[in-house]
């Protein structure tokens, strides 16, 4: 495969400065959980490209030919808990912007604010 | 040395899991059961715990490293350094002994905290999961476990401070901390990948060998700083911490204060052990510092104007935690240069860390239950409570003397320790910290005034059942004993962990790297 | 063994709270050796209002947010300012965050 | 190798694209819907990088279950993200 060089790493800092956006400029708190799985997307991007070796193969063969070299498997690894872990705290975060809406009325975040001062 | 011993790190943070999810099961079977068992596990821990500081204290502060899943034992056998690992030192054992008074104190007021509507199981699994995360954010020696128990105690934490969903402002506070604790958590991660990328180990004795101070390592120790000070609730970004100290219940409140120092201690552990000198130690200092200056003084200056009994102590909260971070970037700026006064620093701002999660836990738990016999955490509709409450009026005015200072309680020797040291290196940063500390006296007596004092304005406040008052005798305890017998702790705990911190480095590594 | 030694100073709480107590025990002899002639309960422990009926314990408690008004006021300036910071708006509180992130980066990436 | 570089770059361009849209769209439905666009994209990616385990990880969590989540909490808010 020839080399595209930085590329998934510029569209990894894309997503995460996308997700940073929603999170800074959108009011609606379900806008804002998205700007976070964005975040979230953009690290899981990063931890795998970086993992990635030009010419490897996949790290799961237990029999691997020792002539080929492999990708790193720790980043894999570590972006499959994050995964799991991702999905975990997007659903609390989406549970609670439903008490929130429940309680409040709205998901405007400029609206929810009682606690401030 | 015994089975125990050596499987102590571990079991620390398996007993508490094991209690996290085992509660909803045991739960089924009445509330004398899962109180028993919510007990058992707590004390279970707490012992583990003692344990595990008796055996590094005793073997005079040499770290101890269990490896989990290598059939080699390290150093000897390093093959790769991609390996999971606890490691303890003086000061991990530390913040495990705070942990494990949090969570005693904690499980023995909760047992008849709730009123009408019960924790139930799964608030007992929640904080034992908590308990958990932040044992393992303490006892871990490797980049990555620490994000995953850094991700648990986000969730757990945010699960207790919306855990009444039947409160309108629970649900506020749960949904902003738990966005502000994800973003933070992926930067950290984010910083974990860019050392990875360039050393290839997740293991931070391996990364300490290797860190050379190059850009990369910058960009990750300036996500590493933003994202853990954000945990530990610096000001300016601080506003999550009223919000997740005042709207969870009291002894959550307690919890999440030693949820913060734990992200306060992964942050001196990135200073000092995994970066150490290989980059300019003064301007990080002087970072620590100025966030430090920032957080004292906003935290303390808006505790004086707060209408909320638990948001007045919250803020106080923040203010202390400016009082450690203050005292370690004045050991991290001297460093190299000015070793007379910085270990003293060192000293008092570990030392503060105990003080303070004694003092403002008390202060929680003694307004957590002035709000319950009440029913009101207004400051302007509370009042009289002396009448009646006469164990907790006296309890909140130990937490509050302490936490502002006054002598002989235990507020007063850390400060003192802190006030020194920072006079060495600029009389400024003492002049501060001194007001502060009489503006945080301020603050308390009008809280103690507010809601203690004068005549009765609450007819007929709800007696606080033994339990409760039992978990804030200890914590006084502890305000008094460490107030009394400083030295004898200083030198018996606080010293290890502040040596650790202070040339601890080689140790660290080369527990792990043999050499 | 129980006090601190800084370097700079000495601090020995148990010396010092028995100054204290022996302080306390001063301070309660003078009480003792205080006028015969003070009576509770009778005219003289009535508080002097020019004259007035004093007023019902309840309208004399001096609730918490009356307290330490003059210095609230004296900071008003300060007190706006940074009341103000406080929004209670997410947004708010991640701009804030973003902003550290970018100054200690800043800082870092400049200072060799 | 040169289409597999161009399918590369597409998928990059592509999953850019998806997290823009998912910011952009008014209409939260079309937004989650980018968004898991997006993952499963980023799943392609993760594929073509060596990192098949990861990629159905992605796949299955990250865009499908995530979604789920995201359809259900909508379900009990509201649709527009302005009122």
């Amino acid at each position: 495969m020839m080399h595209i060089g930085n590329l998934p790493f510029i569209v990894a800092m894309l997503l995460v400065i996308l997700g940073l956006y929603a999170l800074l400029f959108k009011r609606n708190l379900i806008k804002m959980v998205i700007g976070v799985s964005l975040v979230e997307t953009g690290v899981n991007l990063f931890l795998v490209t970086l993992g990635y070796r030009a010419e490897g193969i996949a790290p799961i063969y237990t029999h691997a030919p020792t002539a080929v070299s492999q990708v790193l498997p720790t980043p894999q690894a570590l972006t499959l808990t994050s995964i799991v872990i991702g999905l975990a705290t997007t659903a609390l975060l989406l549970s609670f912007a439903v008490l929130v809406y429940r309680h409040y009325g709205t998901l405007d975040v400029t609206k929810i604010k009682e606690l401030r001062g | 040395m015994n089975a125990l011993t050596t499987h102590a790190p571990i079991l620390i943070i398996a007993t508490p899991l094991l209690g996290a999810f085992a509660a909803p099961l045991i739960g089924k079977l009445g509330w004398t059961v899962r109180t028993a068992f919510a007990g058992a596990i707590a004390a279970l821990t707490g012992c583990f715990a003692g344990l595990l500081a008796a055996t590094l204290y005793t073997g005079g502060g040499a770290p101890i490293v269990y490896v989990l899943g290598g059939r080699l034992p390290l150093p000897s056998g390093l093959a790769a350094p991609i390996r999971i690992m606890l490691e303890v030192d003086g000061l991990s054992a530390f913040m495990a002994l705070i942990t494990a008074l949090v969570a005693v104190v904690a499980v023995l007021y909760s047992v008849s905290y709730w009123k009408e509507r019960s924790g139930g199981a799964l608030y007992d699994s929640l904080l034992f999961l908590l308990i958990a995360g932040v044992f393992g954010l303490v006892l871990t020696g490797d980049m990555f476990n620490f994000f995953v128990f850094l991700e648990i105690t986000s969730v757990a934490a945010c699960g207790l401070i919306g855990f009444r969903t039947w409160r309108k402002r629970s649900s506020e506070a749960a949904f902003k901390v738990m966005a502000l604790y994800t973003l933070s958590g992926l930067f950290v991660l984010l910083a974990v990948g860019l050392l990875y990328g360039q050393y290839g180990g997740l293991n931070i004795a391996y990364l300490a060998t290797n860190l050379g101070g190059t850009m990369v390592d910058r960009v990750a120790l300036a996500l590493l700083i933003a994202g853990l000070a954000m945990k530990a609730g610096a000001v300016p970004m601080h506003m999550w911490a009223p919000e997740a100290y005042g709207e969870a219940p009291a002894p959550v409140s307690m919890v999440l204060v030693a949820n913060s120092q734990a992200s306060l201690y992964a942050l001196f552990r990135v200073l000092f052990t995994l970066y150490g000198q290989s980059l300019s130690a003064a301007a990080v200092g002087w970072i620590l510092i100025v966030l430090a200056l920032l957080t004292i003084f906003v935290g303390v200056t808006m505790a004086l104007v707060q209408k909320d009994l638990k948001r007045l102590i919250a803020f106080g909260a923040v203010s202390q935690i400016g009082y450690m971070l203050l005292a370690v970037g004045v050991g991290f700026a001297v460093l190299a240069t000015r070793p007379d006064f910085g270990l003293t620093a060192i000293t008092g701002g570990i030392f503060h860390m105990i003080n303070d999660v004694a003092c403002i836990g008390l202060l929680f738990l003694a307004a957590g239950a002035a709000i319950r016999a009440s029913g009101s955490r207004d400051l302007h509709s509370m009042g009289g409570l002396a009448h009646s409450l006469k164990g907790t009026t006296v309890l909140f005015a130990v937490g509050a003397f302490a936490l502002a200072g006054v002598p002989p309680f235990n507020g007063f020797a850390s400060k003192l320790l802190i006030y020194e040291s920072t006079f060495q290196l600029s009389p400024v940063l003492a002049v501060i910290a001194v007001l502060a500390s009489i503006v945080l006296l301020a603050v308390f007596v009008r809280a103690f005034q507010a809601v203690f004092l004068g005549p009765r304005l609450i007819a007929r406040p709800e007696p606080v059942p033994w339990p409760m008052v039992a978990s804030m005798v200890v914590l006084a305890a502890v305000v008094i004993g460490f107030g009394l017998f400083p030295g004898f702790f200083i030198d018996k705990i606080v010293t290890p962990a502040a040596n650790a911190l202070w040339s601890g480095q080689g140790d660290y590594i080369r527990a792990v790297m043999g050499g | 063994m129980n006090g601190i030694d800084t370097g700079f100073g000495v601090w020995n709480p148990i010396a010092w709270t028995l100054l204290f107590a022996g302080a306390l025990v001063i301070a309660w002899v003078f009480r003792v050796l205080g006028r015969s002639d003070y009576k509770r309960g009778s005219e003289q422990t009535k508080a002097f209002l020019s004259g007035n009926e004093e007023p019902e314990p309840e309208k004399l408690h001096v609730r918490g947010d009356h307290l330490y008004w003059g210095l609230v006021d004296g900071l008003a300036g300060y007190y706006r300012r940074i009341r103000a910071v406080h929004t209670g708006v997410l947004s708010d509180y991640v701009a804030w965050f973003v902003g550290v992130l970018g100054v200690v980066l800043i800082i870092l990436a400049l200072v060799r | 190798m040169i289409a597999e570089t161009i399918i590369q770059v597409v998928t990059l361009l592509l999953i850019v694209l998806g997290g823009a849209l998912a910011v952009w769209f008014k209409d939260l439905l079309s937004s989650i819907i980018a968004l898991a666009g997006a993952s499963l994209l980023v799943a392609l990616e993760f594929y073509i990088l060596q990192a098949p385990d990861v990629a159905i990880a992605e796949a299955g969590i990250g865009a499908a279950l995530t979604m789920a989540i995201y359809v259900v909490a909508l379900r009990r808010t509201r649709r527009k993200e302005k009122e």
